[in-house]
């Protein structure tokens, strides 16, 4: 059903956990509809250079954060804003049509997650 | 035993309730019927006449394991359009004494959509709830029955949650009333004993594939003096009843693999009930983990639960990658993303609805592949709740599960 | 070439619309999926992938040889499932906008019978003449459409009488004015060319045990953006058109059968073109033998025929006590004993309609099984002639036959 | 679909054929519903000593005829206006539910042969 990729990510998810003291964080998703995204995301230096997830959902959902997570680390925050939806599905090598929401909740988690780290006041604007 | 091929892991099919590998010696059975007995049973030629012949003897053999004369039975090519058939069928044959239906919320898809398509076209359908456990209660159905009750249709077993539905007390109900009752027995017709006339029942459904029998092959029973209208018109096939060049293999196929459920029936009860009990048993210790449907009064190959924290399909998935093949009602593994009705009506909420997961067993079982299991089921799930945002929320306790 | 099993005697099966026996690459196709490739397609795991990535494949070789999009094809288990299912669930789905519906009077039982079903349910069904030949012609489809007319289906071939009908015709007449348009090319499809984009039709059925595929397959066209309400209700299978469980195997070797006939169909066509006419020359020298159904433009592998003062079943009977198997429109073979709708609708009188006998062809066919079917038949009806009543009063001419 | 016995007086038939100046002629059936059936009978003291058919019909019918000429011969009349539509399905073995109506034909047209042949005049009252 799914490509070699998001299998590799979903049996082995690159940052998994969440980071403590986290500059922004994002969630993203609600249960009944099955999928709920937590990003948390550390910025030094106008880059972000870590970002962990915890996720509770589907083989689609988990491989999206995992991929999300990773293409996020070493990126400006303005930068990280700019991954799309697509751009998560290309770097899996696809997704089934019915799963192509997850990746939706993967950016706009992140995209809660640079929010979050805004408001709290760490801002460079680019 | 490996039934299903691949790289050299072990395989464990634990998804019987999805399909059912074929027995060899039904194979068998069907092959002539591949080969040179290809001719059209409704010929009249001899080749016509023994493909004639051996679908007659099928429809003994499907009878005689329901305790039913062969008369009464029809040959579908699925429980699906088995109950489409009966549930529209029944509606229309009767539509002038009333237009009120009764089913049950624990109804599969293939009678739910009927009665809507029924509500469609004018009919009025009840939805009976069901308790914790999934039982309907007889009590209720009488209760719902007003002057305008035609047809009553309850399932026999849910795939979903195991449990086995009073239908012997539903269809006294019914019969006092003179309301033609069905149940859809698609999930217990050869894998639990059926007697027509014990159950007491006007119509019912099964499929081959449910038994180690063919895809491609349901029947009805009707009983003697019950009208229906055809779904697939047309023909003289099927007593008139049901119209199509006969599917003689899958036909043939069934009636064998009838033959065998009833000759092996306590055999195979036995065998799966040990192994069901041990994964209930055994699933059971893993905390934050609740059976659904009864505990005594299941399928007995049938083991069905809900794990908190985490998602359905995401256990399948890493069960799949260690070679263990089940199932989830939960919303991500249905296509139309909605968690499952049954489910929802034995009152668990959306959320624990998502951790949804059911094992169903078979003859190629084996207590190692269970124990497997039992080694690998426990990691896969502390894996999935070691990355959901919920775990240290709510570990040590339930919050959100209310049912039995 | 000797297909069927028997005592020595040599056989020949003329009667390819009946049902076809299997192609042997077919069968091999199919075999995988009787044994280990058991899964079910809906199945979220790798079994279940390959089994749902066969029906795929399947589905872009039935469309392919049809000229179609993938999407288009809905798998169904029989022709007359396919009819059922196209006719009311077009006239179903377009209720709100007319009840008037169009079919001719040769159409299949499968179509007949749908269409009393909807005139049952408040339709009003018009069943179009059609002349000696059997053609229906478009300009008194264009004349019976009123503005209540929301779906016309004419069948593309009987295979009682072998006339094409002019579809492409009829269909540019519903296109016109937004009409849905079906055709049951059941006993076209894999016999000759069609391409739906050519023919101008909204939806098509047709069966795989009529182009050497298994009994169980059959599959319904519907033109990308037409809607119907499904027959089978319930599940998601074919894009949620078509519940069930899929008859995997039956299908794969639909598939495989539908790339056959694609690759290999000028080649099937002209083996059954020669000996047909073969046919044809050979029992018109009879006398008081008459061809049904049009002389040129007729399905390649089918000559029909009414032979005065003698009755199909009995010519049947004596075929097969030789060995030759053939069909007959009779009342007597008819379980309904009633005389072929189709043979009176072409002005053959209920006597002369008791004569009729159908030979059907395929690529067991041989030239030598000609000769010899062509030696015995003219005894035969000899030998029955000499039994009949009418023949000393009526010899040397028909008095009752009044077709083409 | 025939028992062995239908299919060998289908195939073998029994007295096919026409008495010239027969004592009494049956006619029974129509076209319509597929069979005709004809049997001619000659008397002499009393007794059948011959009869024939011709039978437009299917196979069931001309067994029939084939049958029904062969047991009333050397019978009374009147003991022939005794073999009912069941004695001979008994005599063939059977015949299939669809076919019943053959049998009936076949003593149908028998009595009619015989008051055709008493109505001629040469009537013994038994
Ligand atoms: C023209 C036509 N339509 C429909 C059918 C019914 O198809 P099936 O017997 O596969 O249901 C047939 C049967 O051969 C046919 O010839
Ligand atoms: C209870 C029940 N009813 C109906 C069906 C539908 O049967 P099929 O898939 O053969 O159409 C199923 C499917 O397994 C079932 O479990």
């Amino acid at each position: 059903m799914y490509s070699e990729k998001v299998n590799d990510h979903f049996m082995n998810p690159r940052n998994v956990g969440e980071i403590l003291g986290a500059d922004g964080i994002g969630i993203e998703g609600n249960l009944a509809c099955g999928d709920v995204m937590q990003i948390s995301i550390q910025v030094e230096n106008d880059k972000i250079v870590d970002a962990k997830f915890k996720t509770f959902g589907c083989g689609a959902a988990i491989a999206v954060s995992s991929m999300i997570t990773e293409m996020v680390k070493g990126k400006t925050p303005a930068d990280a804003l700019k991954i799309s939806k697509e751009d998560v599905v290309q770097e899996l090598g696809g997704l089934p049509p019915q799963k192509m929401h997850c990746s939706n909740l993967g950016a706009n988690a992140l995209r809660k997650a640079v929010e979050d780290y805004r408001k709290k006041g760490k801002v460079y604007i680019a | 035993m490996n039934i299903i091929p691949g790289d050299g892991m072990r395989k464990c099919y634990f998804d019987y309730v999805a399909t059912n590998p074929l027995h060899p010696e039904v194979l068998n059975t069907m092959m002539p019927y591949f080969k040179e007995e290809f001719g059209n049973p409704l010929s009249i030629y001899e080749p016509g006449q023994r493909a004639k012949k051996a679908i007659e003897e099928a429809r003994e053999q499907v009878a005689s394991m329901i305790n039913a004369r062969p008369s009464t039975i029809i040959f579908t090519s699925s429980g699906a359009e088995a109950n489409s058939f009966a549930l529209k069928g029944m509606a229309i044959a009767k539509q002038n004494q009333g237009n009120h239906v009764i089913v049950s919320r624990v109804e599969h898809h293939s009678i739910l959509s009927s009665a809507r398509f029924l509500e469609k076209s004018g009919f009025v359908v009840t939805y009976l709830p069901v308790d914790k456990y999934g039982f309907v209660d007889p009590e209720a159905v009488k209760d719902s029955i007003t002057k305008e009750t035609i047809v009553i249709s309850i399932i026999h077993a849910s795939s979903e949650i195991g449990t086995i539905e009073p239908i012997k007390e539903i269809a006294i109900v019914a019969q006092e009333r003179n309301i033609t009752m069905h149940t859809d027995a698609v999930a217990t017709t050869g894998n639990i004993p059926i007697d027509v006339k014990d159950l007491g029942v006007d119509l019912l459904s099964m499929a081959a594939h449910q038994f180690y029998g063919p895809k491609g092959a349901g029947a009805l029973y009707v009983k003697r003096g019950v009208r229906i209208v055809p779904l697939i018109c047309g023909g003289i096939q099927e007593g008139g009843r049901r119209a199509g060049t006969e599917n003689v293999p899958a036909i043939v196929g069934m009636g064998k693999a009838a033959e065998i459920a009833k000759s092996g029936m306590s055999r195979r009860i036995e065998h799966c009930k040990k192994l069901r009990d041990k994964i209930i048993e055994g699933v059971l210790k893993i905390p934050n983990v609740h059976l659904t449907g009864h505990h005594g009064n299941r399928l007995p190959h049938h083991a069905s639960f809900v794990v908190e924290f985490i998602e359905g399909e995401a256990m399948l998935l890493m069960l799949s990658m260690k070679g263990i093949y089940s199932a989830s009602g939960s919303a991500c593994t249905s296509k139309a993303l909605k968690s499952s009705p049954v489910l929802l009506s034995i009152g668990i909420p959306t959320a624990l609805a998502q951790g949804s997961i059911v094992f169903s067993l078979g003859m190629s079982n084996t207590e190692e592949e269970v124990d497997y299991f039992l080694e690998e089921f426990p990691r896969i799930i502390n894996r999935l709740r070691e990355m959901s945002p919920f775990m240290k929320k709510k570990e040590g306790g339930s919050k959100c599960y209310t049912g039995g």
